[in-house]
Parts: C-alpha cells; structure tokens; sequence
C-alpha cells in the first residue's frame, strides 16, 4: 500500500518507511516473526495473534480511509507557553523536538475524507507527540474538526491515543474538556452522528471528555483505556490490578463501549454505521461494504 | 499566619478586654491596632505563595460545601441516588432557596472530622457522584431552576471500581449535560479545584473561585511526581502551575475571585459566606436577566474561547 | 386529631376508630406500650423505636393534608370483568368483598388538597383493597390524577402502596403500568413536579411503572420496596435474602430514593420541595414550614 | 401435532418421493393430500388450547430474535453497554437496515442452545439491558430512526444484584422513555412475553404478537401457585389468563396477530420471517406518514385508552 498516494494535498510527512527497516517482523505478543509486507497488508494486526501493534497517524488515515480522499484541515494553530511553565525543560524546547520528530505543530491532525465513499471529518491524535497529550492546540483543533463537521454536516470521527492533559498548560489544558464538548454538542444537536475511536493508549482527560460521549463508541482489541492510569490506581489502592483491567474487552464487558473492533474490519463497520446514523443528512445512498 | 500577626493579635484581645473589664476609653488604640494588623495581614497574604494557598485550601478547619450551603441557603434538600447504583457522599445536592429564589445546589463535600471524611472519601466522588449530579441537573432544566456547583475536590476518584464503573465516562457525560443547560449555571471553586472531578460541574456561565482555593489540572504532588521525579517538590510544581484565585483571573479562567478575610477563610466563616453570597446573588442576578437559549450561547461562547495559541 | 375534619366533602368512611379498641397500643417491632393518642399523635410511628406502623388511606389524608383541604375526584370509576377471570372465588365476588372491607370501589382514593397551604393532586393507594393491586380501576384513576394535576396546573403526590398487578385482569393491568406513565410524561412536559411517596410495601408493577419516575422518590422508613418480591427471589436464587434486603434505607444506599422520611416530617419536607420544584407555576409564595 | 397429522405428511412424503424416483404422475394426488394436511393442521391449530401456545412459544427450537433479525434486516450493528454498570446478553440491539431504511432494533434474545441460554440468561434481562434499550432509544430519537422492539422474555429477572441496581427502575424508565418518543415505535411479541420485562419495550405506536406466542402480565405457572396454590395447575391458569395472541386482539392489546405456518414458526423459518416481515412493513410505512408530534399523540392516546371498567 503506498500511502503517498493517500494524501492529496498538504502531505504531512511519511515516517511508514522509516518504521520498516527489515523485512521481518517478530510479535512482540506472540513472537511469531511476519514478512512486513504481510503484516502491512494485515494492517499491521499480527496474523498470527491479532495483537494490534500501534500505528503511526499516517498509517491510521491510510488505513481508515478511501484512496486520495483525505484533504487536512489543521496545522495552522500552534502551541504557545502562556504559563511560562517552570520544568526541567523549557516547554517550548518540548514542543520543538517533538514538532522536529512529527513534523506536526501539535499531537493532532484534522480533515476531511471518505470511508467507502462516505464523506466524513476525522480528528486523528498523535501518541508520539509528548504522548497525545491535550493542550490548548489539540482543544482548538477538535472544536475546529467538530465545526467543519457541523459546517459540512457530515458525521465526525475522532480517534483517540492520548496520555491526558498536557500539564505545562496547566488549567487551560483542562479547559479544552470542556471547550471540545460544548462543540460536540452544537454536532450532536444537528443530528450530525459523532464516533470514537479509542486505540491504545487512551486515558486522562481525553477518556474524561470527548472520547468518551460519543454516539458509538468503538475501541481497537487490548487498548489501554481509563481515566486514571494503572499507576495512579496502584499507588492508591495499593495493590495489583486484575488481569485485563482497563482494556478494551473489559470496558465492553461494563457496558462502556459499543464494540470492540478489528483494525481490518473499522472501515465496512464505519460504512454501515454511516450509513444507518448519518441517514438523515446524507445526500444519496451509497451502501456495497467492501474492504 | 507569622509570629508577627499572632503577637498583635494578642495584644488586640488584651486591649479590649482591659477596655471591656476597667472601662478605660481605649477606643482610638484599639482602632489603631486593628489598622496596623490589617494592614499586616494584608501585606502577608500578598506575599502568600502559590503552595501556601494550597495549604490553606487543605486546612482541616476551612469551610467545606454545606457551611456555605447551610449559611447563604435556605431549605436545603438533599436528593440521594444515581438511580442505577448508588449514592455518592463526596458529591451532594438538592433544590434550595437564594434569597427566596429557588435553585438546585450540586455541593462537592468534604468530611468535617475524620469520620466524616471517610464518609465523604475525602471528597473524591466515584461514578456515581456525577450521575447524581446529571440527575439533578435535569432536574433543574426541567424546573426552571439556575445551578450552583459548588467545587472542593482533590479529584475525581481514582480506583477499580471507579474504573469499572466509567469514572470517565460519568466526568464527561456530566462535562457535556452541564454545557447542555439552558438555566443559568455557576461553578464556584471553595477549596480544591481538581481536575476532571471538579470540571465535571465546572461549567458555569460564570466560574469563580475563593481566594485562597486552587483550580488545575492535576495536584502539586502528582505534578511534581512526575516533572521533578519527586512529589515533595510539590512547592515547585505548584508556582508552574499557576493555580491560584489570581492566576486563574489573569488567564481568563474565572469571572471573580471571591475575597476571603485575612488569613483564611476559616478565620471569619460569617465574612467569607457573605462575601459568597454576595458574588453568586449578582452573578445570577444578571443571567436571569438572560434567555434560555442566551444563557446557553453565553456559556457556549465562553468555553469556545479558553485556550491560548498561535495561528499561522 | 379528629379525622373527620378533614374531609369536606364525600367523606369516606372511616376506619380508625375501630382500629383503637384499647388504650394501649403494644409495638410490633420494639413491644414498647404506648398510650394509643399518644400514637397517634405521633401519626402512628412507635415514639419508642420509630416503627411506622401501617395506615390507612383516611389516615394518611389526616397526617399529611391541611384540614378540611381534601375532596375527592375519584370514585366514579369501577371494575368490571373482563376477562370472565376463571378462580376458585370468582373477580366480582372477590371485588365485592373488598368494596364492603373498604367502602371504596378499588385500591385508590384520588383528590385535591394542600399541604401547609399549597395545593396538590393527591392519589392513595389502599392496600387493604386486594393488596393494592393495580387493574384497570387504579390505572385510570392515577391517569385521571394527573389529567387533573394538569388541568390544575399543581404538582402530583401518589402515595403508593402496592403488591403488584391484578392477576384478574391480566395483561388489562399491565397496560395500566404504560397508560399511567403517558399521563405522567405529560405532566412532566408541562413542568409540573411528581411525587411519589414509597410506603410499605410497593412491589410488582407499580415499583416497575408510576412509583419509580417520580422526580422526586421519598420513602418511609422500613418499607419494603422492589419489583419482585422477596419469596420469588428467594426461590429463585435459594439462599437468604441479606438483611435489610429490598428496604428503604437499603435502596437509599443503592442510589435509588431521594429521601427516607419519618411520617411526621413528611409535610414540612414537601412542602419545601413544592416550593422549589413548583415555583414555574407557583401564583404567590407560601414559605414558613409549621407541622 | 397430532398423530393424525403425522400419518398423513408421512404418506405425502411417499408420494412425493415416488413421483421424483418413478416420475409416476401424482400431481393431483399429492395436491388433494396436500389440501387435506393443511385443513388438518389449520383445524387442529383453532383447537390448541393456550396452555398448548404457551408451550408452542416455549419450544426450544423456535426462532428467536436474532432468527428474525438476521432474516428480515441488513447490516445490524449490534451496540453495547449502558454506560454505567455492564453489558446485558439478553436485551441487544443496535442499527440495522429494512429494505433500506434505516431503523434501531431491541431486540430480547434467548440462547439458542444451552450454552446460549446462559449467555442470554434465559431471555431474563438485568436493569442494564433496559438502561441499554435507553441508550439506544435516544439515538433512535436523535437520528430520527424508527424502534422496531422484538419482545421475548419469562420476564425480568428476579435476583439480588438486579434488585440492587434497581430493576423496577430501570423498567418504568424503559417503559416512560420509550413512551415519550416521537419517533414510530414498533413492538412485537415473538415467543414470550412475561409481564414488566416485555413492557419495558412494548409501547410501540403498533404492538404486535406472532399466532403462538403470549403475552401476559404473570406466566401461567406463578399464576397458577398464587390462584391453585399449586404451579402444575398452569394450564388451568393459561386459560384463565387469555395470553394468546387471538385474546389480545380481541382485548383490544394487539393490532395484529402474525399468521405462523401451520405447526409453530419453527417449521417454517422463511415464511414465518415474510409474514413477519410484511407486517412490519406495512406498519412502518404508515407510522411514516405522520409528524414526530402526531406519532406520539397517537401511541399516547392508543395506551391512554387500554384498560376496562364501568362508570357511574
Ligand atoms: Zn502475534
Ligand atoms: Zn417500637
């Protein structure tokens, strides 16, 4: 799959071939060793296990969505240190090094796009940016993704990796809970369907805000999901958690999530849920759920 | 409070008592006093750091949620229940009167003693707090009454069972219903604002908080754990994280910071209520002045606008 | 207190002189003797333990409304049998027995009244009439309460004592769980408040209909509550019941009633929440709480 | 099925076999045989007593609602959870397409096996499967989709842990949900339907039951303890019940009773499914000519008026 061909427009950097330096690739679940091509061609699901390895933004779109559909819509909004935040590194100095190793302002990349033919906005969070942390960048670019949506009124998407709030800006990083949802309302109130897509990992304030008032939600096998990590709980409890704590399959077993879902399989499931929630909006029907 | 404050101090009380017991007229020493120990404590609580306020929000003795309720409110219910598992003791609320006005009150509490703090959880609210407070603020929506959230939360609880029961989920659900309303709603920050679990009733048209409370994303400690591998550098992390009354007024996070007498709110609960309830009279006075769907755009508007960043 | 002031018009008959034919009156719960006007002074809660005894429909008229302030809407309504209900004793006869026991036509008194001056639609429950069950009778009186408290423009109190559906009338009295709620739902809509007062016992398809979606839930203390009762549990797990099992104050626990109120503060409360939750439609404020 | 019955398909499929090995012409044989099986049967199915439908709803191998959904909708995307405590197995549902349009199926669903049927727990939901049907009601409201609810359940489950969160609660909060509404609501009664746990989802604008199924405000078997003090009287109790779906039509419950293929849905799927199916339809198509506020005028005014009673 060649994922330049993906990008339309404003193509953000391509770091796939950089992640593939070898021809095999050895499970870090099952250590089953896969040609990389395959496990490209799965997804990069282990065929042998299905442990979903973590996938790089880039990868996601490509992916998630229609060939040379995905047009970006962010990037303009970037990261300032209101708070002069005192650390043992200079906030903006974090910042640039991550801005040097994504090459993208912020943990977030926002646009427009198609799944099987189905428009859609897509807000996708980048872990590797100090790990999806939610700034007031990540904040305004959500909002943004959920007003283009309302705009366009198309259905939004977000997929969600997120550490939490970004501490270096403190309140105002804690704000964006509220700031993303008041969009999501404005989507919601139109009858403009919202999903999320929780993959590994998603915690913090991202679990306690946006991610998780979605109409559906859906998350990827085995991802780390919660409000407080497993250290903080361990810390206070004092004592070990159980097996699967806070993992997909168990947030489906306590009724959080809607479905638990396949990497290979998001794209038909996004179509139909389309294409059964978005009907009110939708021009003309597209049905045919291919992969 | 210094040695200094705590000397004058004394020297008040045994100047009115010597007045009170020999009838000596010690009238313009004692105004002169009461000057100069104001002054003092003004000039101190000027020189208060970040941490300090901290420490002074945590004061075992600082009024918690229901002085306030019990002071400025009249006819306070207490309504129970999420109506799906339990009942939440760290996160309270009911109907109750302002000044005549009925409203619905959703009090985030703290044990009075030791007993009442392991009743309360120490004011850590599990799930089921917050689905109390989405009850009530349905509630409120269909009644026609404002809102006031009264916050002093280290945080939302932070457990198994608050995990498996969606402490995420009942935060941002809650986050979403409270932003929902077309009734008035303010969110007044007592004592410790922490995080998700304060924001999950934080969405106010107006959010205020007492001077000497802090409002952050997480704790000193946790911060200070994490920046500096070492939550006794929790003094530090505090000044980063700019969590004060004051800081939150210069970052456009709150509409007010509601002044507290000299040396905390502890020391005069009559001045500190009065100094509440004066704020939240006004504030709702002018959103009543607001329709629904004003009400609704104004809150809309105001969180729209939080946050800071460079556009290019 | 004399009962009899209370009613101002179509009395109903009244049962409690015969339930005093002694002075003393010996607790069920705590075997404490007390003086029988001093029971009832105290609305019949033991003054030793704080037992609330059971009562009847005239009773709880007297302790909770403003004297002379009831009179009754209800009554015209009776039951007939439809289904031709095959018994060992036949519907009708069953009926009989129980209008003679009772002086009513069903299980419920309906009416206007105040409570320290402010005016309400008030609905009762008679368990004594067939364990208050709920055939078609009940259901449409409790509709025809609410159609009234709209009509008023007051707020609603159901006072439900109840063990279920009437077999009798089989799935006719299940309807009646959904036709209470339609009219319930439309009281709501107007903003006008619903409250239901849980008394001992309310069970079956009461508990699972009108009693549960009041805005406000209150409860007397030690009343059994639940939708099944504690024989069919018990058959179907075979193990004890817990203690205090399916109780008012174990449901306050559980999260699911706002208040566990003592009968004599039962009219100072109300009369707070119909000041707070009826002020939309409230023409001039009352306030001062007296007993 | 009677002997009777048995004996005459049996000789039918003799002729038939001769004919396909022979090719001998039995074409009018077999049609006359076939005519005289079907009189057999329709006339023995007037005759089954209730007792004898409430077993028929009963058989294990009858379809159950998936049997239906999988059959009669496309793309049913099964949804999960309540967002607060778990994931009932026996009341699912989610979106799905018929014939295009798309709609919200609830859908109560026994186990198809013994494995299956601890899954499901009999058909018996916990407070959660309502909270679910909840969840899912709203989104059928806010995406303007239709709720077609397949009611098959003994009832709601009667334990413990389902007293504890609140089963009552969450039935009378199904039951008041599904009747505010103002999107068409369907309900139909596809094997059991027991009392409060089938109500929960049967205020339908429409509410049908399939030829062999009950529905009821008691099983016949807790009647019968209650009435005989003995539960082996419960075909005594069936008859005093008046649980088919003939009775219910009469009784004014039902719109329609759903022809079944002579013998049970079970011996036929496909034909029990189209009669299902065009029922549904038609149905949904006339609950679509209305306005949002007509739809629910009308289901409210069809449940205001059910119940039997003089008036003087
Ligand atoms: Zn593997
Ligand atoms: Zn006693």
């Amino acid at each position: 799959m060649a994922l330049d061909r993906i990008f339309r427009r404003k193509k953000p950097q391509l770091v796939v071939q950089d992640d593939l330096p070898e021809l095999w690739s050895k499970c870090t679940h099952c250590s089953v060793q896969t040609y990389k091509k395959d496990l490209l061609a799965e997804k990069k699901v282990c065929p042998s296990c299905g442990f979903h390895n973590r996938i790089s933004v880039e990868e996601r779109i490509a992916f998630l969505l229609d060939e040379h559909s995905f047009v970006q819509s962010s990037g303009h909004v970037t990261p300032l240190d209101p708070l002069e935040f005192k650390d043992s590194e200079s906030y903006p100095d974090r910042i640039k090094r991550s801005q040097q190793k994504t090459g993208r302002p912020d943990a977030i990349l926002c646009g427009e796009g198609r799944i099987l033919e189905r428009p859609l906005v897509l807000a996708l969070m980048d872990f590797s940016f100090q790990g999806g942390s939610m700034g007031s960048v990540v904040g305004e670019e959500i909002t943004r993704a959920a007003e283009l949506a309302l705009e366009r009124k198309v259905p939004l998407l977000i997929v969600c990796a997120s550490g939490g709030a970004r501490m270096q800006e403190s309140v105002l990083s804690l704000m964006q809970m509220a700031k993303t949802t008041v969009a999501l309302n404005a989507l919601g109130k139109a009858g403009l369907p919202y999903f999320s897509l929780l993959t590994d990992p998603t915690t913090g304030g991202v679990t306690a805000s946006f991610a998780t008032i979605a109409d559906v939600i859906l998350a990827e096998p085995g991802a780390l999901i919660g409000f407080a990590g497993p250290r903080v709980i361990q810390q206070t409890i004092r004592q070990n958690l159980p097996e699967g704590f806070q993992r997909s399959e168990f947030l489906l077993e306590h009724g959080m999530v809607d479905i638990v879902v396949d990497r290979r399989k998001q794209r038909t499931l996004l179509a139909q849920l389309l294409d059964h929630l978005g009907s009110k909006h939708k021009k003309a029907p597209v049905q045919e759920y291919k992969i | 409070m210094s040695e200094n404050v705590r000397s004058l101090e004394s020297a008040l009380h045994a100047l009115e008592k010597t007045m009170r017991d020999t009838g000596a007229d010690l009238v313009q020493e004692i105004s002169n006093l009461k000057h100069k120990l104001e002054g003092l404590r003004s000039s101190e609580d000027a020189k208060l750091s970040r941490w300090a306020r901290v420490q002074l929000a945590r004061t075992p003795s600082r009024p918690t949620g229901l002085d306030y309720v019990e002071r400025a409110f009249s006819d306070f219910v207490e309504l129970s229940g999420d109506r799906c598992y339990g009942n939440d003791q760290a996160l309270i609320g009911g109907p109750a009167t302002l000044e005549g006005r009925p409203v619905m009150l959703l009090v985030q509490q703290k044990g009075r003693d030791t007993k009442g703090n392991i009743k309360r959880n120490f004011g850590m609210s599990h799930p089921e707090g917050y689905r109390k407070a989405m009850r009530l603020m349905d509630m409120a929506q269909k009644f026609g009454l404002p809102v006031i959230a009264i916050i002093d939360t280290p945080g939302a609880y932070p457990g198994i069972a608050a995990e498996e029961r969606g402490q995420a989920w009942a935060i941002a659900e809650s986050i979403a219903k409270m932003a929902s309303l077309t009734v008035p709603t303010l969110s007044i920050v007592i004592g410790e604002g922490g995080s998700g679990g304060a924001l999950a009733i934080g969405v106010g048209n107006r959010v205020m908080i007492m001077q000497n409370a802090w409002y952050s994303v997480i704790s000193p400690e946790s911060c200070a754990a994490i920046l500096f591998h070492d939550a006794k550098e929790a003094p530090r992390a505090a000044e980063s994280l700019r969590l004060t009354g004051q800081d939150l007024l210069e970052l456009g996070i709150v509409e007010e910071v509601i002044p507290e007498p000299l040396g905390g709110a502890h020391l005069d609960l009559d001045t500190t209520v009065a100094n509440f309830k004066e704020a939240v009279l006004r504030h709702l006075e002018e959103l009543s002045q607001l329709s629904g769907e004003e009400v609704l755009e104004q809150r809309s508007r105001r969180f729209r606008n939080l946050g800071v960043f460079g556009e290019n």
